[in-house]
Order: structure tokens, then C-alpha cells, then sequence
């Protein structure tokens, strides 16, 4: 199968979506690639910089039949829009009692690890998966940056992307043609029988190679891929749990109130998976300071292979694999 | 193109039912039939029918926190708003909404907003999209002279006139924000004073007058269908009742001489005089058009009572588009 | 002891250490009682309705000498701010080396319960909890809404006073004057042996309700507040679980990432506490819906004393105590 | 009150420390001693040294993501800067802000700001401070004319309008907002044209000339220190370089006739041709100031390379304020 790289992916599946459905209208104050060339300056449109304004402007013009995707660059810069995000976007159609839907996509980047210092180095999903009523997809792969996205941009909820940069250049086989992944399916990256690890984003790469590191001592580690947040595929998660009766949860957000310790709450609070863990849920998670910008600071800061590793062998010396 | 004789009719009949339909609500909310809060639009009638009166029904309003006389006006259903007060499924929202987010996407209507501001973004995207549809239809947004202190009014101006979007924003200044007046929220207290900084047409007019604000909200939208971008028309008003209530209403902190005073420029015995001077309307007319707003209103009610709550079963309904 | 309400004791609080310190000024549309009359205009601000200029202002004015009290009002509000508040706020004093202190109290009413509908019944505080950086107190009680929110005007860090309105007609005990409670110490608000509950805002009162009319079935149940989320005094919710073996949490944000998501992670993740765990962990939360308006609805969205009672019997179910 | 000798070469001296800090920076990026973006205020040196030449130490201002010359010209210490930048102890930060949030309390250099945006509420936070301190001291806000479509910019000016907050809003009209130019972002590409809606002055000031923005930012001073309120100055300038850069300098996307116009318009090169005219600089003292500013930046880089690297053991100090 052809490679490309997690940045072409998803450029891709955007311009694939606008020819599809020419009510695919995109604004942003810039954009990769140069899809004005060929979709012209009316469905690609060069904003000022006013997230705010373009966030609610999705939902308005969604409701009058476009399927706007807005891009909001960074994360960061998505907050200045906030209020559009949770008191518009995320109840509007509930409150008005699904009188009308709102197919906007909301796409950004997040992550750390390029010494950006902590306003440009966020990953807080949790946040966007607190709110009812926005549907998240977080890809790892240029394969589910393309499929997911598709999706994202066909459904006719608002949807949020979040993009991680520290995968823009990971290359990887992407299917030719219409490559589509339904939202809410978890994808067993890895399987094993020892320790379920759950890795979002980035930290699904750390985690595979962690996995492959292991099992040179004979650890055989189990990597999902939840692909998306919102709706979350936890069945996929307990099974695994169910299985390896071990959990760790690895992600680049700081910990408190994260998505990884959903994951915990959701494993914890099933009587049929409680039942079977058999040692404590670890998170490995950013510390919880706001991202610094020396790389050594950083590098403390973040989430790697060895904090990985360590929380896999602490669950497991918790509860050792009978020989 | 001045309003014929049923047209006026018409526009003086919706100003009577928005004034009687906000008085009922206020003595519904005092007896518990309707929760949460309302913010009654009382004073104000002329802006929201004298705006909508130059609207088609493929044309698009976004409205506020005192949103019942904009959806009144713009042709909603005072039955299934009554509904929707009462937290009855047959409600525009399911009863999931309630006074401050009753909206009738069927009529143009896109939605009352418990936020201050937060509609003007929304109706620069559905004028967005009926640029882009390119069949003349118009956005038209209602906000208050509060709202202009929130960033999303600059912003929404800035973008809508960038992009000679098809849209009028109508700031309803009615002297205050909540308890606040409008002096103490902004230096310049002609929210029309910032038209200019965004090179936009920017038009005051008597916002009591509910012809003067047809002829000026009119020229707007044309200039709006005419591909000459957004205006910015500001309709100085007042509210006669408190801002909001809940319980109770509110206790009266605004000085009395000045409400007196407002209450002299009432926009109903405007333009009932000025139809009767011009020959147009009789006191028997009058009468009558108040009957029938009274039987509408009581019907509106015993629909609204003979809807049933929603069943707590359906709680998961309408989260998600299929 | 003298009783006074809820609301009365923030009044208090703010009443108390505007006169303390004169360097205590007050930024919002609307404020409780007349604090202009005894602290003048020069303190007493009332201001246009532009939350994140106002959110903005009080880091300024903090970093120059001065101690702001902003009141967003209901929390909803706030997010016109959460710029202000995510970007800033919680990251100025660290990514800034420390350089600079940013003593500023930031207040906001939470909660459903009072038919307000979705955008005027939210209670959100993982979002805020998830930032590194800000300081969030969440009082349950008269005594504690008057001295945790006095500590919170005294600390020299952001802190996000919380403030249920469902609570504002509370009546209880509060000490004669200078009373303050430390920020990051839970309070055990009823001993007991069987299963802890911990109990956030209004949802403490109910589950103190709950906990009685159980008692009269022999089940004992111990109730903790924690009183400030940032710092969360964990390690007294962790003792209570190794006594219990049982834990349920009771809040009304939906459970997505919530607090709840937070302390149940927080019990998994320890790992004596986990060994003395006996049945997976309960969050009874709101349902994950926008707030409905219609009193069906929303009592059914929303936590009540028969759904804390199924929690606490599920738990004691999966792990009958013994005889 | 105009500038004497000492004056006028001093700010000459920091206009060219400016650009060579900042041309030196492209460098030590590149070379990957620096981290994350840098965004060069080359080009722009005048509007920092005119405005900061007015204030004192006691005086605030708030920045922005191209913050150097801001800090620089506000006296803030190079070698601290410069550690900064090569993410060291020594730094104003101790490492942990980087270029984007330099700051310098001490000197009233209350940081840069990676949101663009953000400073402006926290300026009139300071001015409110300051105001409230009654000691005429003032507060000056920089931002770009992108920032001018963001709703915090108005709701700073509404808000320091109205309350008559010694506040100076200096509008940098580089003419582009990243890769847009100002038309794609404003119908009317005068920031000034707000003033008006704010009651505020508004002037606009040729920003490559230092002694005219010194001129307007000391008339507009005055006005804040003698109780008069805020007031907007747009200084029409233009950037040499890029917008931003992480590893290499990206690909010029602007016309290079235009690029060519400005530069002939070099503020330091206008500075120091009327300083000749006048008499006032010799090329002997010109020279002189260039070895000078050369020995600092070597001076401030050998600091930052002898400052260690923070110790990640110290990752949670500075986390909360005892
Ligand atoms: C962002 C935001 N801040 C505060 C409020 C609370 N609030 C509701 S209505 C109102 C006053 C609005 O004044 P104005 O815009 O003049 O409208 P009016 O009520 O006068 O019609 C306020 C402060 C809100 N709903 N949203
Ligand atoms: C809220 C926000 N949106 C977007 C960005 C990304 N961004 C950084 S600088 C910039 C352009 C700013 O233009 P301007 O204000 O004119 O300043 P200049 O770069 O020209 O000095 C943009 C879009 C940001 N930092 N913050
Ligand atoms: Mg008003
Ligand atoms: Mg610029």
C-alpha cells in the first residue's frame, strides 16, 4: 500500500470531502497545501483572526445547509472561541430540541515536544469531552487521520478534530480511494496478554515501540488506539482489561481530570472488569505544570518510553504473571 | 415601498400579541407555569415587527435572552411557544429549551441565546450562507445595547463587512444592560458610533417608531439583498419591566420619571393613532384585533396545557444527528 | 453559633477582607448587597459585560500591586474568558519564571436544579481543574463558602471560587469573625465504616440525607467534602476507601472527565488504596445531556438521593459486608 | 518636549541593538541554540523606541508574540534575553517561556504574549492599577493589526474608555497578520477609524520614523498621565522577514517591490541620516555604536551559554505563589 505522512493524510481527506459535497466550505487564517487553487476563494476563505466569530459562523451557516470545516490552528487559539464551543456548538441542537443539525467540523493541532513553551503546547481534550454533545476524534495514524476525518466532516454533528503536530511527518500505508473510518470503533493496535496499554495520539507510537522493547523480556503488551474520544469505544478497552487484568493509560495531557482518567473511571466503575483488574490503573501523563520551553524541562515534563515502561512493570510486579 | 393597509394591520396586530403574549408570561411565571427566567420584551414591539416585516420567511434572525417578540414576529407559532414555556412536548424545543432558547428553524427563526453576543457570530455564518446561496435572502441580528461590550459584536462586524455579507444588525438599545446603564458601558453611548471603524452604514432611528424603524431596517436590507453588505441600524427603546424575573418580578431601580416618560412614547398607541389619523383603523378594529389576540393567547395556553410533559425515557433523544 | 446563609456568608467573606486589605477591588455587571456603598466606586466596579477583558484586567492589575475579585456570575459566562483564563491565567506565573505574583479571585455561580436550562446549568469545574495553575475552591456549606472563600482572596495565585446556586438559601452555623479555612484540606462530614461517599456541592447535602436515611438500614456510611478541588486533599479520601473498601462520588457535572472521573482514577491509581478496594467505584453524575429546561427532564438528568442509594447498595452488593 | 543629543543617540543605540539581536536570533536559530518560534521585529524598530523613550521604569507595557524589541526597548537586559532564549537558568523566565513570553517585570515589561490578543485586557489591568495608585504613571499596550480582529481589542478599548484609564493602545500596522494582508483581515485598513466609536483620539503616525512616533506617543502619554484617558496611535510599519520560523526561514510569500519600498524607508537609516543633517552624529560615532552593540550581543550570548540549563528536579518550582 502507498505511504504518506499523517500531514498529507489529512489534507487529503479534506480535499477529497470538498469535491465529494460542494456545501464543504473551510475557513482559517491559513491553510496547508493551496486548496484555493482548486476550489476557489468563495468555499476557501482567508479569515482574520477571529476564532470566536468563525466558530459561531459554522454553526449559522451549517444550519443553513453548509458543512463548514473550521480550522483553528492550534488548540490554544481555540479558546478565545470558547463560548461559541460550549454554550453554542455542543448544546444547541439539544436545546432546540434537534429542530436542525450543525455538520461543522472543528479542526486544530495539539501536543508538545517542540519546545513551543506551554500556550502553544496543549493537549486538553479532556475539556472538549466533559461538554455533551461534541463528537472528538483523536487519529494516530495517517490512515485514521484520513478516515476519521472523512467521517468527521460527513457527520452531521459538530465534530472536533484534534490533530497532534508531532505526527504530521509519521508516514504510513494509506488506502487509495474513499478511506473511511466510522467514529467510535477502537482499534487493538497490538495484541498481548499481559498488560492493556491505552495510547492516544503520539503516545500510541511510544507505546507500540515500548511494547516491542518489552517483549524482548517476554512482556506481551496490549496497545489500543481509542481513534475517538467522543464517542469512546470502552467496550474495546474492557474486553482487553478483561483479559490482561492490567491497565496503564498514556497520554501527553497533565493527568488530573484527562482523558486518561476517564478511562481509569470507566474501567474502575464496570463490575465485570473491576472484577478482573488486577492491579492499579496507572496513568502516565504529562506533570502538571503548564508545558515549559527548555528542552530538559520539557523533556521532564512529557511523557516517554522509560515512564512507560516503568508503569508497565509496576502493574505488573503488582500482580505478577503466573509463570 | 411603504406598507399597504393590511400590511400595517398586520404589524400592529403582531405588536399587540408580542406586548399581551409577554404580559401573560410574566403572570404565568409568577404562578409557576412557566420556570427558569424570562426577560419580557414589553416596550420594545416596534424593533422586532417593524424589522421583520421586510423579512421573507428564507430569510434568517438570530434573537437574544428577550427573544419572544422576535420569534413572534418573525411568524412563529404563539401555541407551540406557549408550549415550549410550559416544558411540553409539543414545545418548539421539545420542552428542552425554555424562554431563553425557543427558536422555529422552519420560520427563519435560528434561535433565542442565554449569551450575551453569541448570536451575532451565528447569524454572520447564515449570512454566509445565503451569500453563497445567491438567491438575495438576508441575515438579520438583534442584540442589545449590553451586548456591544462583548468581543463577538466587534468581531462579527469586522468579518460581515470584510465580506459584504448579506446581513443588518439591529442593536435594540434600551438604555440598559440588565441594571446597568448604558453610560456606564460605554463612553459613546450611540452604539452607531462605531458603523464608521468598520466602514459600514451605520443609521439611528427611534426605535418606538415602528415605521421609522420599517423604512430604516428596509433600506438596510435592500442595501443587504443588493449585494452592498451589512448595516448597522441602532433602535433606541426601552423596556417597561424589569430586566428578568423569576419567582417574582424584580423590584424597580430605574427613576420613575423616566419610565413615565417612555411609557408616553408607547410604540402601540403610536402607531394606533397615527392609523386611525390616516383613516386606516377604527376603535371597533381595534377592539376586535385585541379579542382575537386574547382568544389566540388562551388557546396558545390550553395548548400548551394539554401537552404533555416529556417523558424522562426520552432523555438521550435529539443529542445527535443521525 | 450564629446560622446565616450560604449567600450571606460569601457576602461576608468579600465584605470582610475588602475591609482587611484596601488593596481588595471588585470587577463585575452585578454584585449581592451594596458593597458600593461602603467601599465606594474606586473599589467597587461595576463594569460593560465583557467578561474577558475583565478576566484580563484583574492578572494586570494583580501583577501591579492591587488583589481583584472578578465576578463572572454564572460560570457560563466565563467562557466568553477562558483565553483569559486557560492561556493566561494558569500559565502566567510559571512560564513566566515566577516573576511575578497573580493574587486575583475569580467567582461564578454553578449548577442546574432551577429549570435554567442548558446554558445556565452547568458545573464545570474539571475543565478548570485539568489546568495546571489555577487554584479552585468549591464550598458546600455556609461556614466553608465564607472561609474558604476568604483564604481564596488572600492567596497570592489565581483561585476559581466555585459557588453552587442551588446552595445560596443554605442555612448553617458560621463562626463569629475572622473565619478561615485552609485551601487543600477535606473535611470528613460524617464517620462512617461501610462505603465512602464523596459528595461535591449541593450533591455533599444530599448525600448527608442519603447517608441518614441509610443509617436507619444499618449502613454506614462515611461522607467526605473535599472542599477545595486544586489543591485536592486525596489523601483523606484515600484513608476513608482503605477504611471502607467502597467508594461512590456524587456530582452534578455529566461524568465525562469529571471531578468524579478524577478522584475515582485517583483511588484506582494508589496502590494500597486499590488493594483495599472491594467493589468498583461509582460516579453517580449528571447524565451526559446538555441540562434540559422541562422539570421531567431535568430531575431526570440530574443526581438525586434515590440514585446516590442504588450507588451505595451496588457497591455493598458487589461486596456484602461481613455479618 | 523633544528628545535632546543623549536622547536621540540612545534611542538610535537601541534601534540598532534591536535588529541585531534579532537578525542575530535568525542565526542562533537556525543553528538550533534557540527553540521554538522566533518572530523578528526587524523593521519595526521604531515603534518600541519611540514609544518607550517616553515612559519610566514605573511606566507598564504588555507585548506580543514579536516581543524583542518591545523588551529591549523597554531596558529590559539582553543577557538575561538572550539565556532565555537558549532556554537557561539565567533566563528571565529560568528557561521555561522562551521567546514568546519574555518578561521583565522589574522594568514594568509585563511580557510577551504567544495569544494574539491577550495583552490588551491585561494593559488596561495594569492602567486600572496604576490609576487606582494616582501616580500618573501609565500603561502602553502593543499589538499588531491583526489583533485589531480579535474582540479583546475592543473590549479593552471600550472598557479603558470609559473609565478613563491612562492607557496608550499602540496598533503596529505591519500590514500583514502572518501571510494576510491587512485588506483580507479589515474593510478599512486604518485601525484608527475605531478611535472614534470609543470617544477615544485616535492618530495615526508614520511608524518607520521614530521621532514622529515619539512625538505622537508623548502627546498621547501626556493625555493618559493628565487624567484624559486612553488613546489609539496606529503606527503604519512593515517587517523585514518572515512572519515566524522554527528551523529555517520560511519562503517569502510578499511582493518584492513592496519588500523593497519599506526597506528603502529603514527607520535606522532615516534616524541616522537626520542625525547627521543635524550634526549630532558623527560616522566615527555610528561606528563606534555598531562595535558596541556587536560586543553586547557576544557578551549576552557568552552569558547565556555559561548559564546551565534548568535542572529537571526543579520542574514544579515556580508553580504557586506561597
Ligand atoms: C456573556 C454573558 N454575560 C452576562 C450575561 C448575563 N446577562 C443576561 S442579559 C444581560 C444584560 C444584557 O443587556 P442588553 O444586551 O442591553 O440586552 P437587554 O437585556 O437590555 O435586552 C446580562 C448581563 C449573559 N447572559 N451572557
Ligand atoms: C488567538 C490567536 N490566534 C491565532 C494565532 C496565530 N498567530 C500568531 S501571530 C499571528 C499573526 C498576528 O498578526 P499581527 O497581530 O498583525 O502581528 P504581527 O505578527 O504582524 O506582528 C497569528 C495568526 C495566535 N497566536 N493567537
Ligand atoms: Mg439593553
Ligand atoms: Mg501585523
Amino acid at each position: 500500500m502507498r505511504e504518506i505522512s499523517f500531514a498529507q493524510a489529512l489534507d487529503e481527506a479534506v480535499a477529497e470531502e470538498m469535491r465529494r459535497d460542494d456545501r464543504v466550505i473551510m475557513l482559517g487564517t491559513d491553510f496547508t497545501g493551496d486548496p484555493l487553487k482548486e476550489f476557489g476563494p468563495a468555499r476557501v476563505r482567508y479569515t482574520p483572526i477571529s476564532e470566536s466569530v468563525l466558530t459561531g459562523m459554522a454553526l449559522g451557516a451549517g444550519a443553513c445547509g453548509f458543512r463548514p470545516i473550521v480550522n483553528w490552528r492550534m488548540v490554544t487559539f481555540s479558546f478565545v472561541a470558547m463560548d461559541q464551543i460550549v454554550n453554542q456548538a455542543s448544546k444547541i441542537r439539544y436545546m432546540f430540541g434537534g429542530q436542525a443539525d450543525f455538520p461543522v467540523t472543528y479542526r486544530c493541532t495539539t501536543g508538545g515536544g517542540s519546545g513551543s513553551a506551554a500556550q502553544h503546547s496543549q493537549s486538553p481534550y479532556s475539556m472538549w469531552m466533559h461538554l455533551a454533545g461534541l463528537k472528538i476524534i483523536l487519529p494516530a495514524t495517517p490512515a485514521d487521520a484520513k478516515g476519521l476525518l472523512k467521517s468527521a466532516i460527513r457527520d452531521n454533528n459538530p465534530v472536533v478534530s484534534f490533530e497532534c503536530s508531532r505526527l504530521n511527518a509519521v508516514v504510513g500505508a494509506v488506502p487509495e480511494g474513499d478511506h473511511v473510518v466510522p467514529l467510535g470503533v477502537a482499534r487493538v493496535a497490538r495484541a498481548g496478554t499481559d498488560v492493556t496499554v491505552v495510547g492516544l495520539a503520539y503516545y500510541l507510537q511510544e507505546a507500540l515501540k515500548t511494547a516491542d522493547e518489552m517483549a524482548r523480556d517476554g512482556i506481551s503488551v496490549e496497545v489500543i488506539d481509542p481513534r475517538t474520544l467522543v464517542p469512546l469505544d470502552v467496550e474495546t478497552i474492557r474486553a482487553s482489561v478483561r483479559k490482561t487484568g492490567r491497565l496503564v493509560v498514556v497520554d501527553e495531557a497533565p493527568p488530573t481530570c484527562s482523558a486518561a482518567s476517564e478511562i481509569a473511571a470507566l474501567i474502575a466503575e464496570d463490575a465485570a472488569t473491576f472484577g478482573a483488574l488486577r492491579a492499579p490503573i496507572q496513568r502516565v501523563c504529562a506533570v502538571a505544570v503548564p508545558v515549559p520551553y527548555s528542552p530538559p524541562l520539557e523533556n521532564a515534563a512529557l511523557p516517554d518510553r522509560a515512564r512507560i515502561a516503568a508503569a508497565i512493570r509496576r502493574v505488573l510486579d503488582a500482580a505478577p504473571v503466573p509463570a | 415601498m411603504t406598507p399597504n393597509r393590511s400590511e400595517l394591520i398586520e404589524m400592529l396586530r403582531k405588536m399587540i400579541l408580542i406586548r399581551e403574549f409577554d404580559e401573560l408570561a410574566i403572570r404565568l411565571r409568577t404562578e409557576g407555569k412557566i420556570y427558569g427566567a424570562i426577560h419580557p420584551y414589553v416596550g420594545q414591539e416596534a424593533i422586532a415587527v417593524g424589522v421583520c416585516a421586510g423579512l421573507a420567511s428564507a430569510d434568517r434572525i438570530t434573537s437574544t435572552h428577550r427573544g419572544h417578540g422576535h420569534c413572534i414576529a418573525k411568524g412563529a407559532d404563539i401555541r407551540r411557544m406557549m408550549a415550549e414555556l410550559f416544558g411540553r412536548v409539543d414545545g418548539y424545543c421539545r420542552g428542552k429549551g425554555g424562554s431563553m432558547h425557543i427558536a422555529d428553524f422552519s420560520v427563519g427563526m435560528l434561535g433565542a441565546n442565554g449569551i450575551v453576543g453569541a448570536g451575532l457570530p451565528i447569524a454572520a455564518g447564515a449570512a454566509l450562507a445565503l451569500q453563497l446561496d445567491g438567491k438575495s435572502n438576508v441575515a438579520v441580528c438583534f442584540f442589545g445595547d449590553g451586548a456591544v461590550a462583548e468581543g463577538e459584536f466587534h468581531e462579527a462586524l469586522n468579518i460581515s463587512s470584510l465580506w459584504t455579507l448579506p446581513l443588518v444588525f439591529v442593536c435594540e438599545n434600551n438604555q440598559y444592560g440588565a441594571n446597568n446603564p448604558v453610560a456606564a458601558q460605554h463612553r459613546v453611548t450611540d452604539v452607531v458610533a462605531h458603523a464608521g471603524g468598520y466602514g459600514m452604514v451605520g443609521q439611528s432611528v427611534d426605535g418606538n417608531d415602528v415605521l421609522a424603524v420599517h423604512r430604516v431596517a428596509r433600506e438596510a436590507l435592500d442595501r443587504a439583498r443588493g449585494g452592498e453588505g451589512p448595516s448597522l441600524v441602532e433602535c433606541k427603546t426601552y423596556r417597561w419591566h424589569f430586566h428578568a424575573m423569576r419567582q417574582t418580578p424584580p423590584p424597580e431601580t430605574r427613576p420613575a420619571d423616566e419610565i413615565a416618560e417612555w411609557k408616553r412614547r408607547d410604540p402601540i398607541a403610536r402607531l394606533v393613532s397615527d392609523l386611525k389619523a390616516r383613516g386606516l383603523l377604527s376603535e371597533s378594529d381595534l377592539e376586535r384585533m385585541h379579542r382575537q389576540v386574547q382568544t389566540d393567547l388562551r388557546e396558545a395556553v390550553a395548548f400548551a396545557e394539554a401537552s404533555p410533559f416529556p417523558d424522562p425515557k426520552d432523555i438521550l433523544a435529539d443529542m445527535f444527528a443521525a
